[in-house]
């Protein structure tokens, strides 16, 4: 089962899951925390600076460690697509009568629409920016354990938050795995989901109402097991996060000092 | 697309702040809520968690219309979960979206309040206009769609007041622009607000003790 | 064996011994929210270290008998004494310390995100330090023989291992009782046989009572001290597993089957035309007799 | 008997009878995304009106074989053929309406908001009529003796009833090819009876070929023309019942138990020493054999 089988361009957790369970590189074996510390410095960075130089050079640096680090490179790029759709779907719009020199022009029942230089600009800058983040978040899911993720979870979050995310992720599994089984049940019974809305639109939604009933009421098992072991709501993860190593340190601090660079620099540059 | 995930990069520093800031503030007042005693918290959290997962799900599949359309169910999780427990759930799945680029990190504030407000109108309506309809699939549905077109007036508004950084457009330009995103997004609304009702009235039938009156 | 029969004018079923009385399951009923009625005037005991197995039809209320035993399920009618603690009368609190109950399905029973924090959930609950529970959890683990799986993620373990892995989410919490619903449903030949032994040492080196609801007749003929059969909410007749094993009738009253050993026995004897005292369950037994039989000679009475 | 030994210079498995084979599985392999291996390098076929059991320890690949043969999964290397269509020439859009499956969990097969819906589903995308879908969905559920059920809710459904809807729903679309995962489990004798009765009439009376994986040894050697043993994800042996439980190093390899009977019969042979070529594999052979050698008197060779 996967979200793979519906849909090619969402991110499969399964695929995610075995990548971050196998532990092979030194990426992987580097701390969680450190990865989750860069993760919030390099957010900050695409936020500060939009120096297309800078984010190129991010992004090519993100992807090399992608590749080095052996992920998959094509599911990453079929990934990209709600991403870019958002941005796109956005900007794509704001960027038409931006100021700058006119590359292209039309007018549409009284409307001029001007694309200018500074408008594609626009547009690939907010694109880049996002491709970073979405990258270095991949980066980040498929180099570490989901043991560590949870007790992360279990430190950072308040009660009830951590219950509902840690809860969230099993029952997670549990409905898709149920989805992906009814899929199944249909495609073996010569049932194409667009065909069969089709022929008995009025069936589907009973299924679908009934796929949400059934997760339902397995989260409600699931309750009761806990319940039957003492759960009092409260349940950590214990399995102990790898602190981070001296050149761990050293990276962070790197990049610590290129925000505060970057800060220092932006209100010049007419930013923040 | 019935939602545009705003993604990294797009607001300045201290708008990114700001909204992250309000958004921390209506989840501290959530969690003061469920803390405070005399409230079945167990069960709740299982709610909250499966709504959660239930909708991070919904959202994965593909309806093949319009080349692809995407639903967020977050009216239902207003109708389901309450605004309380709604907020939570509402960061969670930002933050998972988050995880896998359907939103940037910065922006989570940002996404969270619009759909919070997506949350508070559906379950305000779903619930309001109890005596008034009482037919299940047309109150979902309508609690729906206003959830939706709130969270849309949200979105343009916090677009607005931040700005996009790099556009220097007048606002009124601005306008225009994202005028032409709702009109799309109030179009997949219709579908989102239909399979809700559809949803909503079959749990009804079913399992109406899901649609308990009685959450906070 | 006692063949109950439900007096309506008596709203309370007998105690047996209630100084080994461990449950008790005073005449209670079950009715689901849909109308189906789960168990229905159900009376039922474990003493200490006895091993009972509940045999019945599907949708007698096998299950639906054994999520009453910690709580999980409460009676709409009738009470549930566990140790001395009744449920109607709210001492219900710390059921779940006492009783450990196995589910159906074992995939509703793992949520936590490894193996290890799954197991160690209950001793925690306990009240033992990390420590200590990771200890528990590693002893519980060894002794289902799924030691090498604690970092594993629930999601991507085989049936045959979440089984396994709830049992010892269980065992580490050393409940004084047991149950297990279908515990070897869907296994192979060889983890049956393992679970099975368990169930034994559970009894032996743990002093913890077992109750087993099965399908697998063999299984409950081998291993049972106590059978209860079960049919439409009730437990119909119990016995030991020779006495209700070999009462044809009362088997197919119950909607159910003898099991085969049984079967070959007796079918055996009336093949060779012999009338036999002997009563063999497990298949070592039958082969003992049969041998003895075959010394014999031939169509003899025998014991 | 054959042992299977992969011939790694040999990229495909031989025909057995082109002419009469309905589905030959030619080395093929699936990796699931996780990495795990489903099936590796299997050679399998299946011929017209014949009964084939898989049978191997938990996770060797049999529920990923049978999920293959409707082309619900595709294999990463190798072919299948199905009635002369191609999977890999990509000949599979209607391989549904050839070979039906029943899920090992029955909770998965069924989906629609009643029973009748659901039955109803396969029939209409066969391109009936609404009205003839029902009336086939209807026979289809007397057949397997639910007909009662049309108006019920498939998930408050008890277990073994969910089972004998799904199976109502592929006999419904009367396919050539029924492939049965693990049919009896979770079943009680009578229902787990009703369906055996139900497989042998499915070749007897509809002349369709069928296909079960099951850890019930018993019944695959009641059943069965002929077994498959199944171990890491590749047939390791094949033959008929009698040749591959009577190979008591085989079925160990394998990771099996040798079934009750024969365990009871070799057993009794050793016991009053007795050498013998006779191979009960069912209760009333063994019961009959043994009738025989105890008339016979004692430990001489039989048959
Ligand atoms: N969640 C539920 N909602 C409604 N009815 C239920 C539910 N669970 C069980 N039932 C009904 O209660 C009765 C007893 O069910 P139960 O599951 O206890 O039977 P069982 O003996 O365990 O059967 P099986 O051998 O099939 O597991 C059945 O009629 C069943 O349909
Ligand atoms: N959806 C899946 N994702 C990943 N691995 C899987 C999946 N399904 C099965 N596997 C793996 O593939 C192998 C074969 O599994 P399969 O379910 O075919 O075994 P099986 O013979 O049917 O076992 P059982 O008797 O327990 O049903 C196992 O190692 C299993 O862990
Ligand atoms: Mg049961
Ligand atoms: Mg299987």
């Amino acid at each position: 089962m996967s979200a793979a089988m519906i849909s090619e361009h969402i991110p499969d957790i399964d695929l995610i899951t075995t990548y971050g369970e196998r532990q092979d590189s030194a990426v992987s074996r580097a701390s969680p925390w450190t990865k989750f510390i860069l993760l919030i410095l390099i957010v900050m960075m695409i936020t500060l600076t939009s120096n297309l130089v800078i984010l190129i050079a991010m992004y090519a640096a993100i992807l090399i460690a992608c590749f080095m680090t052996g992920l998959p490179m094509r599911k990453i790029l079929a990934w990209y697509a709600m991403p870019v759709v958002f941005v796109l779907s956005l900007v794509g719009i704001m960027a038409w009568n931006q100021p700058g020199v006119p590359v292209l022009s039309f007018t549409i029942g009284g409307f001029v629409l001007t694309l200018t230089d500074l408008g594609i600009l626009l547009v690939i800058t907010l694109l880049i920016k996002a491709l970073i983040s979405v990258t270095f978040s991949l980066f980040f899911l498929m180099t570490t354990k989901y043991a560590h993720f949870s007790a992360m979870i279990s430190r950072i979050f308040p009660s009830p938050l951590d219950q509902i995310f840690l809860l969230a992720y099993r029952f997670l599994f549990l409905t898709l795995a149920m989805a992906a089984s009814i899929l199944k049940a249909v495609r073996s019974r010569g049932g194409g989901l667009v065909r069969s809305i089709r022929v008995q639109g009025g069936l589907f939604a009973g299924v679908f109402g009934l796929v949400f009933i059934r997760s339902f009421e397995q989260a409600e098992r699931v309750q009761k097991a806990m319940t039957s072991r003492g759960y009092n709501g409260t349940f950590a993860a214990h399995t102990a996060i790898p602190k981070p190593r001296i050149a761990e340190y050293g990276l962070l601090c790197i990049s610590g000092l290129a925000v505060i660079m970057m800060m220092w620099l932006v209100p010049h540059a007419g930013g923040w | 697309m019935a939602h545009i995930h705003l993604e990294d990069g797009s607001f300045t520093l201290v708008w990114v702040l700001i909204w992250w800031i309000i958004a921390l503030a209506c989840i501290g007042a959530a969690l003061w809520f469920l803390r405070s005693p005399g409230r079945n918290n167990q069960k709740l959290i299982t709610i909250a968690a499966f709504i959660t997962a239930a909708a991070f799900a919904v959202f994965q599949i593909n309806i093949p219309l319009f080349g692809g359309v995407h639903l967020n169910l977050t009216p239902l999780i207003g109708i389901l979960a309450g605004p309380v427990l709604g907020t939570l759930v509402v960061l969670v799945i930002n933050i998972l979206s988050a995880a896998i680029g359907h939103g940037g990190w910065g922006l989570v504030g940002a996404n969270v309040l619009v759909n919070l407000s997506e949350v508070i109108v559906a379950y305000i309506i779903f619930r309001g206009i109890r005596r008034l309809i009482p037919d299940l699939f047309s109150r979902a549905g309508i609690a729906t769609f206003a959830g939706l077109f709130c969270g849309n007036l949200m979105m343009v508004a916090i677009i607005l007041i931040s700005g996009i950084q790099g556009v220097t457009q007048s606002s009124s330009q601005i306008l225009a622009g994202l005028t032409l995103i709702m009109a799309v997004n109030m179009g997949v609304a219709v579908i989102e607000a239909l399979i809700t009702g559809l949803v909503v009235r079959y749990i009804g039938k079913i399992r109406p003790d899901i649609l308990g009156e009685n959450h906070p | 064996m006692t063949i109950m029969r439900h007096d309506p004018n008596h709203q309370h079923c007998n105690h047996v011994d209630p100084g080994r009385e461990l449950i008790h399951v005073d005449c209670a009923s079950h009715i689901y929210p849909d109308g189906s009625v789960g168990i229905h005037e159900m009376c039922f005991h474990v003493m200490k270290d006895e091993i009972v197995a509940l045999c019945g039809p599907n949708g007698s209320g096998k299950s639906t008998l054994i999520e009453h035993l910690n709580g999980l399920l409460l009676p709409s009618e009738g009470d549930i004494v566990i140790n001395g603690r009744s449920i109607a009368r709210g001492e219900r609190a710390d059921l779940w310390k006492e009783v450990g109950v196995v589910f159906q399905r074992s995939e509703d029973q793992l949520f936590a995100p490894t193996v290890l924090d799954d197991v160690m959930f209950g001793p925690l609950n306990l009240g033992l330090s990390p420590e200590e529970a990771k200890a528990e959890a590693m002893k519980a683990l060894e002794a289902v023989g799924a030691a090498d799986l604690v970092h594993k993620l629930p999601n991507y373990l085989s049936g045959g291992q979440k089984r396994l892995v709830s049992i010892a989410g269980i065992l580490a919490m050393k409940p004084r009782i047991i149950a297990l619903d279908e515990p070897t449903s869907d296994l192979d030949p060889v983890h049956s046989a393992m679970i099975e032994r368990l169930i034994i040492e559970f009894k032996r080196r743990f002093g913890i009572s077992v109750v087993i609801a099965t399908h697998d007749l063999e299984l409950a003929a081998r291993i049972a001290d106590r059978v209860c059969l079960v049919r439409n909410g009730a437990i119909y007749a119990e016995g030991s597993p020779r006495e209700v094993f070999y009462d044809t009738a009362l088997i197919e009253e119950a909607g159910l089957k003898l099991p085969d050993t049984v079967m070959t026995w007796l079918e055996y004897c009336r093949g060779i035309g012999m009338v036999s005292n002997e009563q063999p369950l497990t298949r070592t037994e039958l082969v003992t007799l049969l041998e003895k039989s075959a010394g014999n000679g031939n169509g003899k009475s025998l014991g």
